[in-house]
């Protein structure tokens, strides 16, 4: 099976072994421009590891992973981020030491070059492009602030609002709501919403309401394989699915 | 190099050679499964190991000179005692050390290096202040010093047997405590994750001081027994330290099976190249492979692949 | 800084603590004390270079590794130059003058070493200095003396090349060491091959690059030379060349902490050196050295050098019993700790003779110098600044001394360039 | 108005810097003797490696235990330059090859060696001085950092580099003058080095290079690669994830190191007139990076005041009380490392700068705006 150019993303035949244990066995799915697919399935059914090898921080043993018919699997995880992939981690990931601001201006995506980030000058477009991307991450106030100081689901959004500056094309995040108030929650649906309008997104979530209100697409992972996969509905009524998440 | 030789005489020096290697070999094993415990699996940098070692080698040399005024008749055995003197005075020193320093910096690896190197400066005083500059004789009994010989050309030293003896016996006693007892299961769940095993009721604080004293008192017999082979003076255990942290990383850092093979490659590599080079060209060459081979393989001989 | 007074002060109760603890019942007889009068020699006319020198007293420096790895080798000269300085002040000084000295630690560390040369130099203005023991620590002072013109007295024997007018070397240059030794164990041993073994710096390599040329001479064999570095602890592979190759001598110069590891392990491959097959001469270990080896691990093996503790004469008689005296009886007296205790005694003479501290003088005055009552025996300064001094093997017993089998008749003229060893 | 900071320094940098000038160009020029100043220049020599290693270990996370090998290559070439001028034939005439290093002779080589040559130069060595260093460190960097090495393991490979250059220089002496090290250095292009007023004028270079250590080491950290750099210390994936490539980063500030380090290297040379390899081993490796630990990992400034005064007290215990200096040494190291994990500049910032920022605010009057009244605040709190 070849890869067909008009997906944005193709996963075919993924595969990794820690040890001999497949987290990921012989998977395939394919993302289609400004889709947003949610990945579901129990613990440990390999839904992080999936991301993991999309971005390059974990190498697969098998596969291939092509975006825009690039191969990603043989790039670095920054010619992979440049490449228009952004990836959330599951627990926040910020640079506590540094202002919000400065952690959104590490992610602008110039100077990424040692020249470069020594060169790297705070004007005008910068300032206002952090400015803008703060507010829409509702931490415009926040500016001057060190990460280390927010609360979590501030820092779930620093984190994505590190990744908006970048603007990829392909947006990979790891439970975006997870252990956020319910306010926090609202608020990052909303984002979310706004958010996966021009881009491609996958998303790893396990709270049921919230993939059913942003999922063009659903997967179902079970033992690093797809159980089952197609909308909402379709995957709900999958007996397999079923099975796998109610004979638990 | 071996025109001149016959068939026979080859033949025996290489089996010595060989003989050499292995005596090497369980030296690296002794200097570094003390340190495969506290680096490998607690991830303290302990700079101060060869001053552990060496204070392991001063009590042997009390142990001797006690036997020697009071107890002469039993002088011939006092090396067994002295072993077992220097574990418990350095592990007791170590569980001392844990307390009043280590613990503090579990979550700073790279500072426990400074700390340890100033606890290594310190004990270099407090030994030269008590048993002087100089380094002292420690005296061996005089069946251990011997030789077999086994034919007219090859003749196996008793201490190397005895050295060998050891190497084997500390490393199944650590093998058998680190991963078939249940103690040993607790250190490896403290090291994995310190919370958690905290949470699930393993006493977190005992653990770390036993397991960074044992570590110490493994150091503690290594250094009695190269009273042997070596010298025990204030500054002799500087002499160990790279050799020892590089056997270990070498090997894995958290893996004993990984220490023993790369200290077995490295003595093996180090005592061929000594026999065809001169030393210091040989002793370069070996440091020089490990390195490279660990800047191509940093993880070392033997490592778990993991979800990072 | 002013930790110049201080030190002083601290000097003087050293001293005192030093008089109670050696006793002042000095080996007066044997030194024949001339007493001599202060009055007689006016500090202006003595001291016309602003040299720290009083009426009361004179004041030169000790510099030695206290602190780090050379301590161990440098603790016998200290106690012996602290010892002769004891004895000259019980004996009355040096032109009526008592000797204060200001102790400074090099602690290991040459830049250390050249910085207190130079702080006793420049800040203490110290008349001389009895100091270094490594080749690199001299090396490193060596440009100070001479920048300075301050005037070391150097204890260890060492690979020569060198004679700097500010330095008097009172320990033995390479030559004075190997040839007669190498003489000896050809004649007496019918020794025909070789293997030279060293530590790998420069006082070995030059030692046995020497020993060499000597060996080729004499129409014999070397059949193999080795380095390992310092501090290196495992010998077995060199033990199985020397197996191999079979020489009637190991010829080795291993040094420090290799030392005690070389030697226990020779013994535990079953090279009995009592037995001489091969001979083991040495030139790198004296009793100093032993008390780390062990006597029992080095019994049979043959030293060379100018002095042993056991020499039997009176000067060393009376000098082994104060040493013990003062510093433990459980003291050890190594060939270095005796040509350490010669350099106060090599400059009292020089001072005594010039009738002046002034450095130029002292240095005019010291070729020639004589001293009978050198432990070691007769001893005289060399124009070339080295001694003329006997060479010596001796016999390595169980008991951790030696036994002097050999001397040489006349005394050895000091060759630091010698022609067609190079 | 100069106070009021910029892009680069803040008030309170420059108040540091500030400080740390008129301590190094006029305290301790007016207020000591040749011989003390001297010792204070070697002393600050050891400040140029600290500085590069608040850059690699404080800033960066990486653990350099092998940047004696950079101060000692660094002084080496400039030892090489000036043992050549020292060897010239008349100098050297005792010599069995007049017009060669001594300890050449002393080897039996006849010729100095092809590798030797290019040192007979001025511009040549002063650019060996930084390149020679700056590109070994490149290929340990790009070793190992390409293949992500690092924290622990990389300190343990950079120590048992250091371990292998100095048994191989102490090994090769014929062309490196062994343990020994390259000895008795006179002049530099006729200029004697040795006399006291040579001695001054190289304090006062050494202070003037130091000072540009320092700035360039501030520009790095004050522009958006210092900034990088602590992003990575704390979260290297996530900048990987942000499009770094954080292998660059490493290598470039372990460089960056490397050449402060080399610089030193050269001014001790210059100094105190010889080079040996007791400066590349491990132990005084792992000192510099307790001079830095004590000055403060992630403070420059006090990187330089962590080199002079632990050598500032290393000489004075050693010289009052012989026999114990170890010891308080030794306290002093686990001191710092378990009670002031950020050293002198920590305790610096947090009692001394706010008061000293409201002194010279007042002094600045009404250009002082309030926005940096708040920093200063937030500073004392």
């Amino acid at each position: 099976m070849n890869a067909r150019p008009d997906f944005l993303l193709s996963v075919e035949n993924l595969t990794v072994s820690f040890d001999g244990f497949k987290a990921v066995d012989g998977l395939s799915f394919y993302v289609e421009p400004n889709e947003c697919r949610v990945i579901i399935g129990p613990n440990g059914a390999g839904k992080t590891t999936v991301l993991d090898l999309i971005c390059g921080r974990t190498k697969a043993t098998d596969g291939k992973v092509e975006f825009k018919n690039q191969e990603l699997l043989k790039m670095r995880e920054d010619q992979i981020v440049h490449a228009g992939v952004g990836r959330k981690f599951q627990t926040p990931t910020v640079y506590e030491d540094l202002t919000v601001f400065e952690n959104l201006e590490i992610s602008y995506p110039k100077g990424h070059g040692v020249f470069g980030a020594l060169m790297f000058r705070r004007d005008d477009p910068v300032k206002s492009r952090i400015n803008e991307i703060a507010g829409e991450v509702f931490l415009d106030d926040l500016l001057d602030e060190k990460a280390a100081f927010l609360s979590h689901g501030q820092k779930q959004w620093l984190e994505i609002g590190m990744l908006l500056i970048q603007d990829p094309e392909l947006l990979m995040l790891d439970e975006p709501v997870a252990g956020m108030s319910v306010a926090e929650r609202i608020q990052t649906a909303e984002l979310l919403n706004r958010i996966i309008k021009d881009r491609s997104v996958i998303v790893i979530e396990h709270d049921m309401k919230f993939v059913e209100d942003i999922a063009t697409r659903v997967t179902v992972l079970h033992q690093g394989k797809v159980l089952s996969e197609g909308s909402m509905a379709h995957v709900q009524a999958d007996p397999k699915v079923i099975e796998v998440y109610l004979g638990h | 190099m071996f025109a001149e030789y016959s068939m026979g005489e080859l033949g025996a020096i290489f089996a010595m050679q060989g003989f050499a290697g292995l005596i090497l070999f369980s030296v690296f094993v002794l200097m570094a499964l003390g340190l495969a415990i506290i680096f490998g699996q607690m991830g303290v940098i302990n700079m101060a190991h060869g001053e552990f070692m060496i204070l392991g080698a001063y009590v042997t040399y009390l142990t001797s000179n006690l036997f020697a005024t009071y107890i002469p008749s039993l002088f011939s055995i006092y090396f067994f005692l002295a072993m077992i003197l220097a574990f418990f005075v350095t592990a007791a020193l170590g569980m001392l050390v844990e307390w009043s320093m280590i613990r503090h910096l579990y979550k700073r690896p790279l500072d426990t290096l400074l700390a340890t190197w100033g606890l290594s400066l310190i004990l270099q005083q407090v030994y030269r202040s008590v048993f002087g500059a100089r380094e002292v004789g420690v005296t061996i009994p005089e069946w251990m010093m011997g030789s077999l010989p086994l034919t007219d050309m090859i003749e196996i030293p008793i201490n190397g047997i005895f050295v060998m003896v050891l190497a084997v016996g500390i490393s199944t006693a650590v093998y058998i405590m680190m991963f078939r007892s249940s103690w040993g299961k607790q250190v490896r769940a403290v090291t994995q994750n310190r919370v958690m095993a905290g949470a699930v009721g393993i006493n977190t604080e005992r653990t770390d001081r036993l397991t960074f004293g044992i570590g110490c008192g493994v150091a503690g017999v290594a250094g009695s027994a190269f009273t042997m082979i070596g010298s025990t003076g204030p500054t002799a255990g500087q002499l160990y330290i790279v050799d020892t942290f590089l056997v270990v990383v070498f090997g894995g850092a958290a893996s004993l099976l990984g220490t023993i093979a790369s200290a077995f490659s490295i003595s093996q590599a180090q005592s061929i190249m000594e026999f065809f080079l001169s030393g210091s060209m040989a002793k370069v060459l070996t440091l020089l492979t490990v390195v490279g081979i660990l800047m191509l393989r940093p993880q070392g001989l033997f490592a778990l692949k993991l979800r990072k | 800084m002013s930790d110049t007074p201080k030190k002083s002060i601290k000097t003087m109760e050293a001293s005192r603590r030093s008089v109670l603890m050696g006793g002042t019942a000095l080996a007066a007889s044997l030194f024949a004390p001339k007493f001599l009068k202060a009055a007689d020699y006016p500090t202006a006319a003595v001291n016309t270079t602003g040299l720290a020198v009083t009426d009361e007293d004179v004041t030169i420096g000790i510099l030695h590794s206290i602190t780090g790895t050379m301590a161990i080798s440098e603790t016998g000269s200290v106690q012996a130059e602290k010892l002769a300085i004891e004895q000259i002040n019980a004996q009355g000084g040096i032109l009526g003058r008592k000797i204060k000295y200001i102790q400074e630690d090099g602690a290991s560390d040459w830049p250390t070493f050249a910085e207190k040369a130079k702080k006793l130099l420049v800040n203490d203005k110290v008349a001389s200095v009895m100091g270094c023991w490594t080749s690199a620590s001299r090396k490193a002072v060596l440009p100070v003396f001479e920048q300075y013109n301050g005037f070391l007295y150097y204890p260890t024997f060492y690979e020569g090349l060198e004679e700097s007018p500010n330095v008097i070397y009172t320990g033995q240059e390479a030559t004075q060491q190997i040839i007669a030794g190498l003489d000896w164990v050809a004649e007496t041993k019918g020794a025909k091959s070789f293997y030279l073994l060293g530590s790998d710096y420069i006082w070995p390599r030059t030692s046995n690059k020497i020993a060499r040329k000597h060996i080729e001479k004499l129409g014999l064999k070397v059949v193999g030379e080795e380095y390992y570095p310092l501090g290196h602890t495992q010998f077995n592979s060199v033990i199985n060349k020397i197996r191999l190759k079979k020489p009637d001598v190991i010829y080795a110069i291993v040094v420090g902490g290799s030392n005690v590891a070389f030697y226990k392990q020779l013994k535990a491959a079953g090279i009995d050196m009592t037995k001489e097959k091969p001979v083991l001469l040495t030139i790198s270990v004296t009793e100093d050295e032993i008390r780390g080896i062990g006597g029992e691990n080095i019994e049979g093996a043959y030293a060379c050098m100018k002095y042993f503790q056991s020499l039997d004469n009176p000067n060393n008689i009376a000098f082994v019993e104060e040493f013990k005296k003062m510093w433990g009886d459980d003291m050890v007296i190594g060939d270095v700790t005796q040509a350490a205790y010669l350099g106060p005694w090599l400059w009292k003479a020089a001072v005594e003779k010039a009738g002046s501290f002034d450095i130029d003088k002292v240095r005019e005055a010291s070729p020639g110098i004589e001293l009978t009552t050198a432990p070691e025996g007769y001893v005289k300064v060399h124009k070339n600044h080295h001694l003329w001094s006997k060479t010596r093997v001796g016999h390595a017993k169980a008991d951790g001394q030696y036994e002097v089998v050999f001397e040489t008749a006349e005394l050895v003229e000091p060759d630091p360039f010698p022609e067609g060893y190079q | 108005m100069l106070l009021k900071g910029n892009r680069f320094f803040s008030t309170g940098d420059l108040v540091a810097f500030a400080i740390l000038a008129v301590l190094i160009f006029v305290i301790l020029p007016v207020g000591l003797d040749t011989f003390r100043l001297n010792l204070f220049g070697k002393y600050l020599t050891y400040a140029f490696v600290a500085i590069g290693l608040v850059l690699c270990w404080g800033a960066g996370g990486i653990l350099s235990l092998g940047q004696g090998v950079f101060f000692g290559l660094g002084g080496y070439c400039m030892a090489m330059f000036l043992k050549l001028e020292a060897s010239s034939p008349e100098a050297t005439k005792i010599q069995s090859t007049p017009g060669i290093p001594d300890f050449m002779d002393w080897n039996q080589i006849t010729q100095i060696p092809l590798w030797w040559e290019p040192f007979h130069s001025l511009t040549f060595s002063l650019f060996a001085v930084i390149l020679i260093p700056v590109a070994f460190a490149f290929i340990i960097g790009v070793a190992m950092f390409r293949r992500r090495v690092g924290g622990v393991y990389f300190a343990i490979i950079t120590q048992a580099i250091a371990a292998i250059l100095t048994i191989l220089i102490i090994g090769q002496q014929g062309y490196t003058g062994g343990v020994n090290g390259i000895t008795d250095l006179r002049t530099l292009k006729g200029w004697d080095i040795r006399t006291d007023d040579a001695k001054v004028l190289l304090y006062f270079v050494n202070g003037g290079l130091l000072f540009v250590c320092l700035f360039i080491a501030q520009l790095i950290r004050k522009s958006k690669l210092g900034r990088i750099l602590i992003a990575m210390r704390d979260q290297e994936d996530r900048v990987r994830f942000s499009g770094y490539d954080v292998a660059n980063f490493k290598i470039f500030v372990f460089c960056a190191g490397a050449a402060f380090a080399a610089v030193g290297g050269a001014m001790f040379t210059l100094q105190v007139g010889f080079m040996s390899p007791s400066f590349v081993g491990i132990v005084p490796s792992i000192e510099m990076v307790i001079f830095c630990a004590v000055g403060g990992r992630l403070s420059i400034i006090g990187a330089v005041y962590g080199a002079l005064l632990v050598n500032l007290a290393k000489t004075t215990f050693s010289e009052l009380f012989p026999e114990l200096w170890l010891l308080g040494l030794g306290a002093v190291f686990i001191a710092v490392v378990l009670a002031f994990p950020n050293g002198l500049a920590g305790l610096y910032k947090d009692h001394v700068e706010p008061r000293l920022l409201v002194i010279f605010k007042r002094k600045a009057g009404d250009d002082s705006s309030t926005e940096d009244f708040d920093a200063i605040k937030t500073a004392a709190e």
